[in-house]
Parts: C-alpha cells; structure tokens; sequence
C-alpha cells in the first residue's frame, strides 16, 4: 500500500475515502476538503474522524453545555474553568483541587473488568494532567435489574475492574453509587471521578508553545488498542456484528499507570514541563492537536518514532490508538536530559517525537514523508455543532399524570413494618458493602470518611487538618418524571450529602448519560436537564467545573432513564470537626430538619412496593438546601451535632436504618404531630436531614435552627437495640441488618 | 541520637508514605529507601510497605525479592536487622524466604477492604513488645492475595515454637490457614502480617483507631533498650 | 477419568501487562535471550467418561463462554491423558 | 526463535479455589461431567538462540526460583515449537 501523503493527495483529490465508515458525515467530509483547499490524507481523515466524533467534539451537546458558562455563578474559587482536562478549585490554604466524573459505559458493557479498569486510568491521567496528585476516586454505578442473568456478568466484573486498577494505583475509594434499574439492562453506566491536589503554583495547562521545545511521549508503548473505538463506541450503538480488525478493548495496566504518576509528578516538582496533556480517546491525534491549538499552534512530530507494541501498525492508526496509560508533554530542550533521567528512574518509556515549531500548523512525518498538514484548532476545536431538534415526549404527560400519591398505602401497622424491610432490603437500597469492600478505602492514610457516609473526606494537610469532601448522585427515575428537575434533585442531594459531613460545597462536575441525541425527545431531556443543572449552580452558588456527556446508551428505540450524575466538591477547614453518619451513643436527640410532604413521585417506596414509576419528583427548593447546608456546616464546626445523615431515596426510614446499623445503636421515634406515619417514613421530600444531638446541645442547635428558620423537628431518641416507631411496630437491629445487608451478596455470590 | 526506620519503595509499592509517617508519629526518623540501592543507609530498622510491586503481575511480591535493596535487607535481616514486611512486604519477606509459607489468593477469590480483628499471639518480638500477649487489636485489612499456606510440618512448629505472631478473630477473611494473619521468624527480628498498622495510627483517620502504632513504637523500644 | 487442558491466552495484540512484568525482570535476574514472555491460564480438567467428539466439543463450548474471554483471549484444547 | 513454555500449577494438595469457583459454576451452565478443575499458569517464552541442552538447563532453573514458588506450586518445561 502506498503511504498517503500531502503530496499524493493533492495529487490524487478524487481518490475514494472512507469517511463514511469512519462515521464522518458528508457535510462534515466536505468542511474538512474545504478547510484543507484539498482532500484530506487517511492520516488526516482518521485525526478529523475521531476528533470530529460526539464523544470529541461534543457536537450535539455543546449548544446546551455552554448554559454551564454562560450561568456561572460568582465564585472565587474557581481557577480554571471548562475547557481543560479538568476544572480547578482554590480550597484555601496555597492548595486547589481539580476533580472530574468521565463515563466508560459502553466499554464495559462488552468487558466489563477492562472497560472499568480503564475508565479509572482515563480519569485518573486527566487529572494527573493538572499538575495534581491524585487523592481519591469515586465510582457512580448503574447497572440492570438486580435479579437479571446479565447483572451477574456485568457487576462483578465491572466492581473487580475499578478495584483491580484503583487499588493497584493506591488511590482510595471513597465514594460512589450503585443503582439497578432494568433501563440499563444493555446499557449499564460505568463513570468514575477522581479528585487532585495541587499547591496553586502547581498548576500545569495543556499547550504546547515556545518553538524548539521539545514534544515528548512517555509512558505504555503504542498499540492497536480500541482504534476507531472512540468513534465507533461513542457516537452509536454497538452492534457486535460489525467485525474489527483490531480489538475494540483496551487492557490496562495499573502497575504501568501507577509509574506514570509518580514520574510525572516527580517532572512536575522539578518545574520540568512547559505544558502535558494525557491521551485518553483519540490518543495521539487529540493529545497532538489539542496541545498545538491551544499553544501557539505550530508542531511537528515524526511519527515513526512512536514507540510501538505492534510493528504492523499503519500511521493512521498510531494517530488514532487509545493505548492506555501514555501522556505527552513540552519540555524546553534544556529540560529533556533531566526528564528523560527520572522517566528512566522510574522505568517509564519516554521519547522526543517531536517539536513546538513557529508556525501555525500540526505537520506529522512519517519516514520523512508529510502525512498531516492541518490547522490543529479545526481538529481540535472547530468540530462541527449541531442543533438537533428537541420536543418533549409525547408520553410525558401521561407518566406525570399517573401520580404516585394514589397508590394504595399500608393500612396496618403489620402492613407498614412488612414495607420498611421490604424497602431496606430491596436491592437499591441494601447495604453495597459486597461491593464498596472491595476498594481500598485506607490508602495513603488521609482517609477521614468514605462509603457508606454520606461524602467521602479526605485530608490533605496534615498539619492544619483541611480536607476536601465529595459525593455523586443521581436518581434516574426523578429525571425521567421531570429532567429539570431531576438534575437540580442530583445537584442538591450531592451538595446536601457533602455538608452534611460538615464540608462546605464549592463547585461540581457532572457525567451525562442519556439516550440517542438523534431521538428529539431525549434531545429534550438532555437540554432540559442542562438548563435544571445551570439553573441550580447559579443559585447554590456552585460552578461547574466540567464534566462528560454520554450519549446512545439505548439498546435499540429504547434509552436509559436521563441519568445526569452530578459530583459536588467541598473543602471542610479541620477534618476533626467532621460529622458521620453513625448514632454512636445512646441517649442522643433525633432532629428532623426540614419540611416533610406528602411525594412519593419516583420513589424508592413507589418501585419496591408497587413497581410504579409516576407522578412528579419532590419539589425543588434550592433557598432551603442552601439553608439547611449552612445550619449542618455550622453544627459541625461549633460541635453541636455527633452524627447527621441526609434523607434521599428511601426517606426518614432508610435513612435511621443506615445510621443505627452503624452505630450499632437503636432509636425510638416518635412520628412527628402533623404526619402519618407512612408520609413520615416513606416521604423523599427534598432538603431534609437527620441529626443526632447530644443533650446539652439541644437548646443551642435548636435556637439557631429557630433563628435562621429552618424547621427542626424532635423525632426521637438514639436509644437501645431496635428502632421502636412509638404505636407503630419495632423492628430489632439484627432483623434490619440482616434485610438489609443480605440482598447483595444472594444476588451475587 | 535517633532511631532510623527506613521504608523501602518499589516500583507499584503504595502504602510507603503511611509507613513513614506511622515511624514519624512513633518518634523515629523515617527514611525513604529506593528499591534499586542495595544502601540502607544506616536504618536501624527496616519496613516492606504494602502495595503491589511491579503489579503483583507474576505472584505478590515474586519481582520485588529480587531488586537490589533486597539483597542487602535479606543479608541484614539474617544478621539481626528488625524488618516488618506488611502485605505485600509479608508477601515480598515469603518469597525471599525469610519467612516460610506463602501467600495466596484470597480463598473467595475478591480484594477486601475492611477493619479486621486480630490477637496478638507473640508479643515478644522486635515489633510487638508493646503490646500484651494476647491482646486484641483491630487493623484494617486490604489484600487480594492473603492466603497464608505453608505445609503441616511447618504450620505445627510455627506452633510450638510460638511463631504465628497473630491469628485472624471473628472471621478468616481469606482462607489462610489456621487463622495466621502474621508470623515471626525464630530471633523474632523479622516479622510479616497481611493487616496493615500503618493505617491505625491517628484517631479520625481511617478506622478511627491507633492500634496500629505499638509496632512502631515497639521497635522504637528495643532499639533504643539495645543501644 | 481423563485430563483436557484448556490453555487461554491473550490474543497477541492484546497488550500483556504481567508477561512484560516478567520479561523486563529477567535480564535483572540474570536470565538473558527471552526475547517475549506471554502470560496465561492453564485449566486441567478432570473428565468422566469417554473423551468423544461430543465430550470435546462441549468442553470446546465451554471454553469459549466460559473459560476464556473471547473478547481479549484464545484458547485451545488438549487432551492430555486417557485412562 | 523457539518457544517454550512453561506450565505452573499449584501442588495437588494447596486449595486452589480459582478452579473450585469454575467447577462449581459448570453445572449450572449446562456443563456436567467435569470432575476436578485446577487453574494454573501458562508462560510462553520466545527463546533466541538455540534450545540445547543448556539453554533448558537455564530455563528450569528460571522457572524453579522465578515463575513458580516452589513452596506451593510445581511446573514443566516443555519445548513447543522450533525453527
Ligand atoms: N460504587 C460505589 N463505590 C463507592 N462507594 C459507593 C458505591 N456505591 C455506593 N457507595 C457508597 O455507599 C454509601 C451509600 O450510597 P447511597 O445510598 O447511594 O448514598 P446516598 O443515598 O446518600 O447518596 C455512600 O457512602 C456511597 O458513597
Ligand atoms: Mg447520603
């Protein structure tokens, strides 16, 4: 085969190319002939084809993610905002912090151990790229009904993945989720977060500027891994029919990544690098193109000095392999003999492949024959934009008129205690432990919360004990009934389960996973979900720092429930001031703070009992999260709360049941005048936590609960070894830990 | 003059900053090691951190026992040099043998992460001295490979010669044999556990408890007492 | 009783972490001219009654939903021993 | 170039709960008749050179000190193919 080159091809410009199996449009085939003035080589054809891709270019989403910008709220602490690798956060202290949620879905539902693990490479190198050191990930899970055959290949294989790369980089685990749900039955979600510290000074961007500087690849050897998977994956379904010359699946090596870090950092320290970015999807092409454009725009590397695993890979698919655990960096030529030094003390491959030039364009050799010549902005940045047409559903109306408050409740005592066991033993809302104890939750000894508290903590001075806090949730079937909505309801429970340990929220990233962007009426839940999530930051306060779309997870017509995952990040100025979630001592007061009213609309207690999805999601009241975050971040810093756990799914009752199994200790409740006892205990009202007081604190925490007029209600007592609703039932501790620690591992084992 | 503890790092060692920070609150001078210096540059007392050297690609701690600084911890250790081998630092100690057995994967085949009850069975080694015998601890436990097997024979005279450190309470979280979650070999200088001290050594951190930090100060005791 | 052994390994150009684990330890151990090392599963299987075609091409069927991965892995079959 | 591998498997008297998970999950795949299952570890090593007598002699001692842990598992050296 003849090597395409700038010259071929302009000498060749009506030769038959295969944009169209490359997934490029015609339209999109034809701007990139205009942008060139020429046909494109197949080097520059596969760079334009993985870069131009919906998971690259963002090209249906971007029209809707740009709210994210233009609603900023005022934040002081943001220091870089979208755009990079991943957005940066001042914590205080000289210290930021970057932090980010990327989706490995579809990856993993082919091989679920590979596909995870390397969703956790992928983000971990993203932040690693920030100049931070890695601290901690986190992993929101969705998988398929509980009980379906495929949930037992999928879920084991996908927790092993995240545990097997994680634990082997010894970042610590603290934080995630894991649903089921039959809508992501062929579709499981598998996104990962990690967070980074970093002094101010610290920062690093990435873009290659300083002509003569030197580029330089470092990291695994190059290989056909997941080519054309980036397209292909992301931008439609799989079908496993099409047949692939090269393997789809990407294998990772943690031990390989865990070097990477500590080379990198150690490079990072001796102020070695002008610029880096990692290669995740569309590796070099993106690395290459990115850095260029963002810098002065002028490169030039010779690809035939990739360091390769496999000798028959052609030009076009060294540009486009997502070999794992690789970064490229600019180093000024008197920083190269050092770099390539601790790149060697710590075994890692490193090669100059080339050099920021003066000019204004990413120019690519092979064996000394021009194969790309390209403005790099128009790879990178200048993808197309589409404006897909959006409509709300037809059934929407429907399913919101099929109100879950008419579902038949328990009439009996007998009947209401049957429901609390059937609702903590069911399997969304049993113990995850089978799961979460596979992940290294101590490493690094900075730990100070993780799962099953409400956020994961970790401390990151430890001479003035701050710290930093994140959760991530969201709630599927809340986004289904109503996506604005059901993206402020993510955003609010992530922001409530942070200052519930005590840690102020500052800023977010999110992970958007929904349906075929071709279907209008997921466009319209995507755009709606969009304009909730906007909407929501500006008025808590919390600017998104950047985050990840994942489009076509659908198995056919049929989309997942719209699942925005929102990861809410805050900073907590003494570790030791934290608040858990546990009822440690015996004779402490239960506060419920907030409003309770009668919404049972998406529901933990609609889907386990009646296996309903109706109605409208609790009502959204942003002013009162804010309210209530303030009054547990105060408690926590003047001690006048032990314990304190935010109500979500499940409500008042799951709830108890998590902070007694953890505490080891019993409460009696006492169902609040105003309330029933079902709407007491099953309710998801919104902006509602649960406190443990101690007695001499009560008067205190009260009186500025009535000051700063957030309701507080007096439900009870930590007391005994059962959880006593006073004329209701009693329910032992034993009998409530077995329901709801057995489920998982029946399922499982 | 203070005690020197040092820690070794190898390539995919995780837990060596803990390690050194446990040493530090302990009260000796922690001392990084690199694993390609056969120099220890004068420790008096040397840890194998956890983690997984080289991956664990071939099996725990198979890569490691054959790296520079090795050679050197396995000569010194003979002689009498106090060495904790923690997980993978127990798993490095077997496959140097230094201490018999070995490790294998957990019998339910999953990495676990939990806060494992242990007795201290031998509290008369360079690491246990002070603690009581006897005494029951809690440490967290992390490991995929923490199967401790060794054949009958040697099991029986681990026994009698008192050399199962400490034994495993409540559960066996992983198969080993006769509950062994660490050993000691007979001068009671060398000694491995899959449980991981380091990570009990300040209150809110972790489990919350600091039954990790007797090892540290243990060994802090008989150096000192020795010198 | 007769053993089948079932080999898996990783398809070549799938990338083999432990195998280059071990290659790039042995010149350090002194053992030089191992110019690759591959890394996989051996399976013995203990087989009762007669290995027939049906018995192979069912534990040809297993191997290949069960045993191997298909997606990153090959695998063969061998019958080691009759008795 | 030759290959050789190298099979490792854990002594028949060392609980091997790799191959007892895969035997118990055959039944209820539909596969029966299968009465024992050990895992084990397959290297295979691309010689350079030839593979005289010496060059096996290395090669048993690389597998006896290095990729088996003779204290649990016991391995074979075969020669596969040469050319
Ligand atoms: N996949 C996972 N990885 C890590 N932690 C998890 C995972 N799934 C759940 N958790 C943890 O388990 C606890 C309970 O989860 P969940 O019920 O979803 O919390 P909440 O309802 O408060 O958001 C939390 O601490 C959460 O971080
Ligand atoms: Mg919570």
């Amino acid at each position: 085969m003849t090597l395409d080159t700038v010259k071929h091809a302009t000498e060749t410009p009506d030769a038959s190319q295969p944009w169209k199996e490359l997934g490029l449009k015609e339209d999109e085939y034809a701007r990139i002939r205009e942008i060139l003035g020429r046909r494109p080589t197949g080097a520059e054809l596969a760079m334009y084809s993985v870069m131009w891709s919906e998971h690259c270019s963002y090209k249906s989403s971007k029209v809707h993610l740009k709210q994210f910008s233009e609603k900023k709220p005022a934040s002081d602490a943001m220091l870089v905002g979208i755009g990079e690798n991943a957005g940066v956060v001042d914590v205080g202290q000289g210290y930021a912090v970057t932090f980010k949620v990327e989706s490995h879905n579809h990856p993993s539902y082919i091989e679920p151990y590979q596909g995870a693990a390397t969703g956790v490479g992928g983000i971990v190198r993203d932040i690693l790229a920030m100049g931070a050191r890695p601290v901690a990930v986190v992993d929101p899970l969705r998988f398929g009904a509980a009980d379906h055959p495929d949930t037992k290949r999928v879920l084991p294989g996908v927790v092993a993945g995240i545990g097997g790369y994680g634990n082997c980089l010894g970042l610590p685990n603290i934080g995630g989720e894991v649903v089921f749900d039959a809508c992501y039955q062929g579709n499981p979600l598998v996104n990962a977060g990690c967070i980074g510290v970093m002094k101010h000074e610290d920062l690093h961007l990435a873009k290659a500027s300083g002509p003569g500087n030197k580029v330089i690849l470092y990291g695994a050897r190059t290989g056909g891994d997941g080519i054309g998977g980036v397209s292909v994956l992301a931008s439609e379904t799989f079908d496993d029919t099409k047949p692939t010359k090269r393997p789809a699946v990407q294998v990772g090596d943690p031990f390989q990544e865990k070097l990477l870090i500590e080379c990198t950092l150690e490079v990072f320290q001796e102020k070695l690098v002008a610029g880096i970015q990692d290669l995740g999807g569309a590796g070099l092409s993106c690395a290459t193109s990115e850095l260029a454009s963002a810098g002065s725009g002028g490169m030039r590397v010779d690809l035939d000095t990739v360091p390769l695993r496999d000798a028959t890979l052609s030009p076009e698919e060294i540009l486009m392999s997502e070999s794992q655990e690789r970064m490229c960096a600019i180093v000024e030529p008197q920083h190269v003999d050092r770099f390539m030094e601790i790149c060697e003390k710590w075994d890692v491959i490193a090669t100059v492949i080339g050099e920021v030039t003066d000019g204004e364009r990413l120019e690519i050799f092979w064996h000394g024959e021009q194969i790309v010549d390209v403005p790099p902005g128009t790879v990178a940045h200048e993808g197309p934009t589409y404006h897909r047409p959006y409509e709300r559903p037809s059934w929407q109306d429907a399913l919101q008129a099929d109100d879950a408050g008419a579902l038949p409740r328990p009439q009996t005592s007998a009947e209401l205690r049957e429901q609390v066991l059937a609702l903590v033993s069911s399997p969304n809302q049993a113990s995850k432990s089978w799961i979460t104890d596979q992940y290294d939750r101590f490493v690094q000894g900075n730990t100070v919360l993780a799962q099953p508290e409400d956020a994961g903590v970790v401390r990151i001075d430890e001479e003035t004990n701050l710290g930093v806090a994140m959760a991530t949730d969201g709630n599927g079937r809340y986004a289904k009934l109503d996506p604005y909505a059901g993206a402020q309801l993510a955003l609010a429970e992530a922001y409530r389960n942070v200052a519930a340990t005590g840690a102020k929220p500052l800023a977010i990233s999110d992970c958007l996973n929904f349906g075929s962007p071709e279907d209008p009426g997921v466009m319209w839940q995507f755009a709606e979900a969009c304009r909730g999530l906007a909407d929501g930051c500006l008025e808590l306060g919390t600017p998104v720092t950047g985050g990840n779309v994942s489009l076509y997870n659908q198995t056919g017509d049929t989309a997942i429930h719209p699942t925005p995952v929102v990861a809410v990040l805050g900073v907590i100025d003494d570790v030791t001031r934290r608040t858990p979630m546990a009822f440690a001592e015996a004779g402490q007061l239960l506060y419920l703070l907030g409003d309770t009213a009668e919404e049972f609309g998406g529901s933990a207690w609609s889907e386990v009992v009646h296996g309903h999805l109706g109605g409208l999601p609790p009502k959204v009241d942003l002013a009162r999260e804010k309210l209530l975050a303030e009054i547990l971040i105060s408690a926590s810093r003047d001690g006048m709360i032990d314990a304190a756990h935010d109500l979500s799914d499940g409500g008042v009752i799951q709830a108890l049941t998590e902070s007694c199994l953890r505490g080891g200790n019993g409460a009696r409740i006492v169902v609040p005048e105003d309330l029933d006892a079902f709407t007491f205990l099953f309710s998801e009202s919104a902006g509602r936590a649960v406190v443990a007081v101690p007695r001499s604190e009560e008067l205190r925490f009260t009186d500025m609960c009535g000051a700063r007029g957030l309701p507080a209600t007096r439900i009870g007592v930590v007391d005994g070894d059962t959880i006593e609703v006073q004329g209701e039932f009693e329910i032992p501790l034993a009998e409530l830990r077995e329901a709801h620690e057995a489920t998982i591992p029946a399922i499982l084992a | 003059m203070t005690t020197r503890i040092g820690v070794v790092t190898f390539p995919g060692t995780l837990d060596d900053q803990d390690a050194l920070r446990a040493a530090r609150l302990a009260g000796a001078e922690p001392v990084p090691l690199w694993h390609r210096d056969k120099n220890l540059h004068q420790v008096d007392a040397v840890v194998l951190a956890g983690g997984f050297s080289y991956g664990d690609y071939l099996r725990a701690g198979a890569i490691s026992r054959f790296s520079p600084v090795m050679e050197t911890v396995i000569e010194q250790a003979r002689a009498g040099l106090p060495v904790l081998g923690i997980c993978n630092g127990f798993q490095i100690l077997t496959e140097a043998h230094l201490l018999p057995g070995a490790m294998l994967r957990n019998n339910h085949l999953h990495f676990i992460c939990r806060d494992q009850k242990l007795r201290v069975e031998n509290a008369g080694t360079a690491w246990t001295g002070d603690y009581e015998q006897g005494q029951e601890i809690s440490v967290p436990l992390k490991n995929m490979d923490g199967r401790y097997v060794a054949d009958e024979r040697t099991l029986d005279e681990l026994e009698a010669e008192g050399r199962v450190a400490f034994r495993y309470l409540d559960t066996n979280p992983n198969g080993s044999l006769r509950d062994i979650a660490g050993i000691t070999n007979a001068a009671g200088n060398v000694v491995g556990l899959m449980p991981h001290p380091e990570h009990a050594v300040e209150p809110l951190i972790g489990t919350g408890r600091t039954d990790g930090l007797p090892f540290f100060t243990s060994v802090l005791k008989k150096l000192v007492n020795a010198s | 009783m007769a053993r089948v052994v079932v080999d898996v390994m990783l398809k070549p150009e799938i990338l083999d972490p432990q195998g280059q684990a071990v290659q790039r330890a042995l010149p350090r151990l002194g053992f030089d001219g191992i110019a690759d090392v591959r890394q996989g599963k051996r399976f013995e299987l203990e087989v009762e009654g007669p290995v027939d075609q049906a018995a192979l091409d069912r534990i040809h069927k297993m191997a290949e939903t069960f045993l191997a991965n298909t997606v990153i892995e090959d695998f063969v079959v061998k019958v080691e021993s009759e008795s």
